[in-house]
């Protein structure tokens, strides 16, 4: 019931970001390209045609370099590089989340998980990713498990040091005082504050990991067998005339614009929300 | 006496997300030449952005809305270009923020900071400046000063940055202090010190004395303006204000002080975005009649020089 | 404060407006002749041109070729020529070899060449085997003795049929002068370390840019080389830099040969087209079931469209695969009438049938006889996923299902030697020679057969060449019907080249030394009249020898050269930061 | 002692990172020799008799117990030998610095640039916010960060070196072109450098600038820039003297630790444009199996990332004098 109105509240707040808004609605436009791939995309994007024809009536992008429907491609394309972007943002969000709340809550357990975190944060994460990757076999499973494994440590980290400071708030202390149980003020009392902030978190996760996903197919370590956007570029940039001849308008130019627009969505949308949750963001000064 | 500060029905809106804070309205004031003006009121009467208003503290870009007149050596400062009121800022006008903590920058030395409005208001060298800005820790009774200029907020205790900040108003010899709150959160034997200081640095200069704190008021003003929702409720010299109160917030003012038996105001000082109809103060007024509701009062001369708006005093 | 922050700044764009027109002039380089050339695979770096330092690759090989010479070479027909050895004799037994050395070679250091280095060379690499990875039959070479000055006798341990051009023309001759106090060859780089008899010297070498520089030994025993400077360089995109002038000369093979459609009709270049003697092969594992029934292998290979392949893959540049492995052009080895099993899935699922494979439950995908989905994965390397892709799907109508696994090359090394796989699609060059039928699943290890190996050494001891071919046709036959292998296509090559720095490119049948299918026999750029293949001789190639500016008499190459140009760039940066900052205290 | 904790952090990091691309690479498929003696999928086949590969196996010491490599190795680094590439066949270190030059010369000049310009924007931005200006900024940046770096790369690749022709697709310098002067030589190398450097400004630069106009923000409303208004200083001068250090503050370790990553990062630039670099290094050391090199390289780059976590620490100490006495 609260929650619902505080949804209303929150939505009615974001509704004045411009911003927030064009994200939604690109990112919106990619989500439903890939829920309904099979019945927008013209073609099964593995069916082979004549390879490499120019853009025509029958294929609006043309065909790659095994003949298969460029348009197809991308449509399926947004399932597989929105796929890998929620759920290893969700999942690495739900570990990272778990653990900023008990690090943030017992002094001990913080302290040694702090120092792992650390060390996280100061490995090289591409070069790390890219030995994983070549050395697993890059399957999309693998190249999500990467992500995992790579994401949780910040996440964790932004939600302790805000339980940290939660803990001191009154309302807080006073369940304490009143002796109810950790998991209780857990869940009640710090949960629901941190999640603005875990919501932010999430939609720059996604947009890391979108980026990291093209980065590894585009260097050739992602799924080859999976039609991402990065595949569809690491193919176009090996392409020996790719750069002498016109291919890439419709090759190359296609791919990277849907990587460029959904990070570019999710940077809005991400800032948008930033505003609502630190309201000196949004231009309020003391006065 | 003549007349440094002319301030006529002054009007100073914030346009928020949740409404319009009105946090200045219509406010009429003068200030003599080394006149002390004390502003009373509670905090979030507006008595600190009537005192910004005068030299428009505030940054460009924020939406603010200011009406009325505030006349100074004949010059209408609400008039003049954001270049032109800089001029008039630590130079003519020079003010103290409440809470020095957090007024002072933690990564400047102190010294610095008082120096660079020198530098910039009389053309002086960089060297010179800082001798002079030492000279003026030293007038503000800071000891070693010479040492002290060249350290940094935190390692001044918090007398000592209330000093800094009286030395850094004074650097540049301005004719009118705006000092807002700057006893606020010291206690009682360095406030007494702030206190000396301030009447002393101040003989020879005009100040406008910003505060809720009616004892320090009543030893360094001649003159004391009530404020209450943004707009003031009563105004006398300061003995009269003391004497004989009459509005009845000023009462209640002086009734919660500790020697008067610590009775605090019934309800709380209104939201200035939504203000009360009729008379600002009639839902905590034990005085109130049903035309306080309606009826907006003016504020009107009652003895000598002793304003005040209530319905209760008036004649008409 | 402002005013430094501009100067700054205008600072800095100058340089870089500047250094674009200092570039622009710079690309202009001297009036000699220059060629600039690149590879089409990835990567220039092929390591440090010595016998002993470049990567066992075929382009590391030649670009040693460059500065070593060999007993015998071979000629665009791919017939042995004399080099460095005007002439030879074997004896009956086929296991000694006399050679009269030619008289009057040089090394690049002056010192004259001598039967002693042929002798020492052939000891030292013996000695050092593991150092000299690029051939590994050494072991057949006994000793050698010299008979005078210019006259070497190479005794071997048993005839060794490809000896003439396996090892006298692919062996490296090195001067002892410089070799005899070398303990670990492998480590000795720097300019000694390049010194041969070879018609160019290594001038630079830089490794973390995979460029290569040599200049023209002028001195050269078979003539002058055609151009004065030649350069191998990386480049990300070879079909690019060629339109854009930053090389001369590059190749593509396979499917990226589609590249060189932009150039076939454009004035200002020329293309020459050859086979790569290359193949790509889906590799059996002949120990795991159900890839170890030979009928299950065949199977397989009527699933797979080979032309369909060739087209829509290789976009028609290559030609369905001989089944035994060796390369259709090479005709003196090549066995004509093998089974090419043509596609046809009716006869592949009648085969499976056969095995008792069959789709009980409807769903299109076979069942074992045991049961379950007969499904396995095909293990391959990236560059060959597009393959596998369509392999996947023509097997599909014959009711296989295929997952395809794309893994780094080491990786697939390793599971192919491990032996942990059913399917693998890889390939290889160096069809020409019937060595390469020593190991048909290589770099698999699963197929083992007496019979054939026996078979293998036989030939490879036997002199006489009828006989010889007779047993290399019966070792194709063997891999056609036994399918170790399944040979999928030889992708064309061709080489595209701006005819006004250099017309003499040619591919070499057969290959280069032991096969190497690139255009760079050094024949291209002596360009003696009898071996030059194109009657065209562009007038740029014909430049006077003596016009040319003559380049420093000795070679001083580097293997790391000097970047004096960073010390400017961080100088530059430190000026700007001084200037900023006194600009910064003077605005105070 | 807040130091120490650091500090063994760090080298807890190293000797992680150190043993991780020691066995990882070690418990894969294939080996050194794989590429050594002709992988598949390459040009010639090289066909080794086991007595050949042992000896190999030998002379690269990869014949011992991996206990026993780990040990030599970590002796080895203690002495400051990073071991003999087998790919490459020279030693680690002067190929890690052959490319480490290049690396740095990329990283350092983009890092420069974009750090420079992202703070100013950011603070400029947040100074006028809401007005036409920062919105524009806003929005401008946000959208030119939201590119992949190498499809960045591949546009300024098509448009100033096909379209255009004004600067080079690839390398680092001319090849071997002989320079007159040493100035002609950095200029060719700054001409070089120009399109790579300008991909790595411009994908890093939204990320300071949001970081930097956020941390501003927050500033602006400090009681202290009130003061310095009080005081009639200007707004240029306000936001340069008293809001940009102490916005610069909280940011300054996140700032750091990105440059620390470009050095790792920049391994796409480095593709698109075949710049040499230790990216690329350390891929071609992966694909090849080059356990030394694979190792060295790693070593660097984390060495790297601590070090500028290292100058993060000296910075902040030298803007907040908060830290700096006690």
């Amino acid at each position: 019931m609260t929650e619902i109105k505080d949804l209303n509240r929150f939505w009615n707040a974001y509704k004045e970001s411009r911003l927030g808004l064009i994200g939604l609605v690109i990112l919106l436009f990619f989500v439903t390209l890939a829920v309904f791939a099979p019945y927008i995309a013209p073609y099964d994007p593995h069916e082979m045609f004549k390879p490499m024809e120019h853009p025509g009536s029958d294929h609006l992008l043309g065909t790659n370099d095994i003949g298969q429907d460029i348009l197809s491609e991308l449509i399926y394309g947004a399932r597989v590089s929105l796929f890998i972007a929620f759920f290893v943002s969700v999942v690495s969000g739900i570990i990272g989340t778990a653990f900023g709340l008990l690090s943030g809550y017992f002094e001990m357990f913080g302290f040694f998980l702090m120092r792992i975190v650390d060390a996280f944060l100061a490995i090289p994460r591409l070069p790390l990713i890219i030995v994983i990757a070549a050395f697993m076999r890059p399957s999309i499973w693998n190249l999500i498990f990467i992500f995992i494994i790579l994401g949780w440590p910040i996440t964790t980290r932004i939600i302790r040091s805000e339980v940290l400071s939660l803990r001191t708030r009154n309302y807080v202390e006073a369940a304490r005082m009143v002796g109810a149980p950790d998991t209780y003020i857990l869940m009640k009392h710090i949960l629901p504050n941190v999640f603005p902030l875990l919501v932010v978190r999430l939609i720059i996760e996604a947009s890391h990991v979108i980026i990291a996903e093209s980065s590894l197919s585009f260097l050739g370590l992602g799924d080859p067998t999976a039609k991402s956007w990065g595949m569809i570029l690491h193919y176009a940039f090996v392409y020996p005339t790719i750069f002498i001849s016109d291919l890439w308008m419709w090759w190359m130019l296609p791919a990277g614009l849907c990587i460029t627009f959904t990070i570019l969505s999710l940077t809005f949308i991400g800032y948008a929300l930033e505003e609502l949750v630190n309201p000196r963001l949004r231009g309020m000064t003391r006065i | 006496m003549t007349t440094l500060l002319e301030i006529t029905s002054l009007r100073t809106w914030f346009p928020t997300r949740d409404g319009i804070v009105k946090a200045v309205n219509a406010v009429d004031l003068k200030i003599e030449e080394k006149e002390k003006l004390g502003l009373i009121g509670e905090t979030g009467s507006g008595k600190s952005i009537l005192g910004m208003s005068i030299i428009r503290l505030f940054h460009p870009s924020a939406k603010i809305n200011i009406e009325g007149k505030i006349v100074y050596k004949g010059k209408d400062l609400l008039r003049l270009s954001e270049e032109e009121i800089r001029k008039i800022r630590g130079k003519e006008i020079a003010m103290i923020l409440q809470n020095p903590t957090t007024s002072l920058n933690p990564v400047l030395k102190v010294g610095d900071q008082i120096a660079e409005a020198i530098q910039l208001h009389q053309r002086l060298a960089k060297r010179a400046a800082s001798e002079k800005a030492v000279e003026m820790l030293k007038a503000v009774k800071i000891p070693a000063p010479d040492k002290m200029a060249n350290k940094y907020p935190h390692e001044f205790s918090g007398g000592m940055k209330e000093r800094a900040m009286i030395a850094m108003a004074l650097a540049c010899d301005p004719s009118l202090i705006i000092a807002d709150e700057p006893t606020k959160g010291l206690d009682v034997t360095i406030k007494m010190q702030v206190v000396k200081l301030l009447r002393e640095v101040t003989k020879q200069r005009s100040m406008l004395f910003i505060t809720h704190d009616l004892g320090v008021a009543a030893e360094v003003c001649d003159n004391i303006a009530v404020m209450y929702a943004g707009e003031l409720v009563e105004y006398a010299k300061t003995e009269d204000i003391f004497k004989n109160p009459l509005h009845p917030y000023t009462q209640g003012f002086l009734n919660s002080l500790p020697e008067r038996g610590l009775k605090p105001i019934r309800g709380m000082s209104p939201s200035l975005i939504n203000l009360p109809d009729g008379c600002r103060f009639h839902p905590r007024c034990d005085y109130a009649t049903g035309i306080c509701k309606t009826m907006h009062p003016e504020m009107a001369e009652i003895g000598n020089g002793h304003f005040v708006r209530c319905l209760l005093y008036d004649r008409s | 404060m402002k005013k430094g922050k501009n100067v700054a700044v205008l600072t800095l764009v100058i340089l870089i407006l500047e250094c674009s027109v200092f570039g622009g002039i710079a690309a202009v380089a001297a009036d000699e002749k220059v060629v600039k050339f690149a590879g089409d695979l990835p990567g220039g770096d092929w390591g440090y041109p010595s016998p002993f330092g470049f990567y066992p690759r075929g382009p590391g090989y030649i670009r040693m070729s460059f500065g070593f010479d060999t007993l015998t070479w071979k000629d665009q027909n791919g017939t042995v020529i004399p080099w460095l050895a005007d002439s030879w004799e074997m004896s009956d037994d086929g296991k000694t070899w006399t050679f009269h050395l030619h008289e009057g070679v040089k090394w690049h250091d002056g010192e004259p060449f001598t039967a002693k280095d042929v002798q020492f060379t052939f000891d030292y690499i013996k000695k050092h085997k593991t150092s000299f990875k690029w051939f590994q039959t050494l072991g057949y070479i006994d000793h050698v003795d010299i008979v005078d000055d210019h006259t070497v006798v190479i005794h071997l341990t048993e005839p060794f049929a490809p000896f003439l051009v396996d090892i006298a023309g692919n062996v490296p001759i090195i001067p002892e002068h410089i070799w005899k106090d070398v303990s670990d060859p492998v480590k000795f780089v720097g300019d000694k370390a390049v010194i041969g008899t070879g018609p160019f010297k290594l001038l630079k070498y830089n490794k973390e840019q995979g460029y290569y520089e040599w200049e023209a030994n002028d001195e050269y025993f078979k003539g002058k080389p055609l151009v004065d400077k030649l350069i191998s360089l990386s480049v990300n995109d070879p079909a690019l830099a060629l339109t854009t002038g930053d090389i001369d000369e590059t190749s593509f093979w396979g499917r990226r040969a589609k590249a060189v459609s932009a150039f076939e009709n454009k004035s200002g270049f020329g293309t020459r087209w050859g086979p790569s003697y290359w193949v790509l092969k889906v590799i059996f594992n002949c120990e795991r079931y159900p890839t170890n029934l030979t009928a299950f292998r065949k199977a397989i290979a009527y699933g797979i469209n080979r032309t369909e392949l060739v087209e829509l893959v290789v976009h028609g540049y290559g030609i369905p695969a001989n089944t035994g492995l060796i390369h259709p052009d090479v005709t003196e080895w090549y066995n004509p009438d093998l089974p090419d099993y043509e596609h046809n899935v009716t006869k592949a699922i009648e085969i499976l049938n056969a095995l008792n494979f069959t789709d009980t439950d409807g769903d299109g995908i076979m069942e074992y006889p045991e049961g379950g989905d007969l499904e396995f994965n095909l293990i391959t390397l990236d560059k060959f996923s597009r393959e596998a892709e369509l392999i996947k799907s023509q097997l599909a109508a014959v009711g296989i299902k295929i997952n395809v696994k794309v893994m780094d090359m080491s990786t697939v090394d390793g599971i192919l030697k491990e032996g942990n796989f059913f399917m693998v699609i890889s390939g290889h060059g160096g069809i020409a020679n019937p060595n390469i039928l020593e190991k048909p699943d290589w770099p698999g290890g699963t197929c083992k057969n007496e019979t054939y190996t026996a078979l293998f050494k036989e030939q490879r001891e036997t002199m006489d060449y009828k006989a010889r071919k007779e047993l290399v046709f019966k070792l194709q036959e063997s891999i056609a019907e036994n399918l170790p292998v399944y040979t999928l296509y030889h992708p064309k090559m061709c080489c595209v080249y701006r005819p006004e720095k250099l017309d003499t490119w040619f591919f070499t049948k057969g290959g280069v030394g032991i096969g190497i299918p690139i255009e760079m026999n050094k024949l291209v750029f002596i360009g003696e009249e009898e071996v030059r293949p194109a009657p065209s001789l562009a007038p740029a190639a014909s430049a006077s020898p003596g016009t040319t500016s003559a380049p420093a008499p000795t070679p001083i190459p580097t293997p790391e050269p000097e970047q004096p140009g960073f010390e400017v760039i961080f100088a530059i940066t430190g000026l700007l930061a001084v200037a900023y900052l006194v600009l910064r205290r003077k605005n105070r | 002692m807040h130091r120490i904790t650091k500090i063994t952090g760090y080298v807890a990091i190293i000797l992680v990172v150190l043993s991780f691309n020691f066995f990882l690479p070690r418990l894969m498929p294939g080996d050194p020799l794989s590429f050594l003696t002709g992988a598949p999928g390459m040009d010639m086949p090289i066909v080794l008799d086991e007595e050949t590969r042992a000896k190999l196996l030998t002379y690269y010491g990869l014949d011992k117990p991996l206990s026993q490599q780990f040990y030599d190795y970590m002796l080895g680094i203690l002495h400051g030998d990073l071991g003999w590439s087998i790919y490459h066949n020279a030693p680690v270190s002067d190929i890690l610095i052959g490319a480490l030059k290049w690396t740095l010369l990329l990283v350092g000049t983009s890092t420069a640039l974009y750090m420079v310009l992202g703070i100013l924007l950011g603070a400029i931005s947040a100074w006028n916010r809401g007005g036409k200006s920062d919105v524009g900024l806003l929005v401008s940046l946000l959208s030119i960060g939201s590119f992949p770096p190498f499809f960045l790369g591949m546009l300024f690749i098509i448009l100033f070196s096909v379209k255009l022709n004004l600067f080079p697709a690839f390398g680092a310098q001319t090849p071997f072109m002989g320079y007159s002067s040493l100035l002609e030589e950095a200029s060719d190398i700054l001409y070089h450098l120009f399109l790579p450097a300008t991909t790595l400004v411009i994908s890093h630069i939204g990320g300071v600038y949001l970081l930097m106009r956020n941390s501003m923000l927050n500033v602006i409303g400090e009681d202290y820039i009130l003061t310095a208004r009080a005081k009639g200083m200007a707004e240029w001068y306000i936001m340069r003297k008293h809001a940009m250090k102490n916005a610069l503050l909280p940011i300054t370790t996140m700032i750091a630790l990105r440059t620390g990553f470009m050095i790792g990062g920049t391994i796409l630039v480095e593709t698109v444009f075949a710049y040499p670099g230790v990216g690329r290094l350390l891929f071609d050391a992966v694909t090849y199996r080059d356990y030394p090199l694979l190792q060295g390289a790693f070593l660097i780059i984390t060495l790297v990332i601590i070090a500028a976590n290292f100058v993060a620490d000296m910075v902040y100490v030298q803007l907040d004098p908060r830290l700096r006495h006690d």
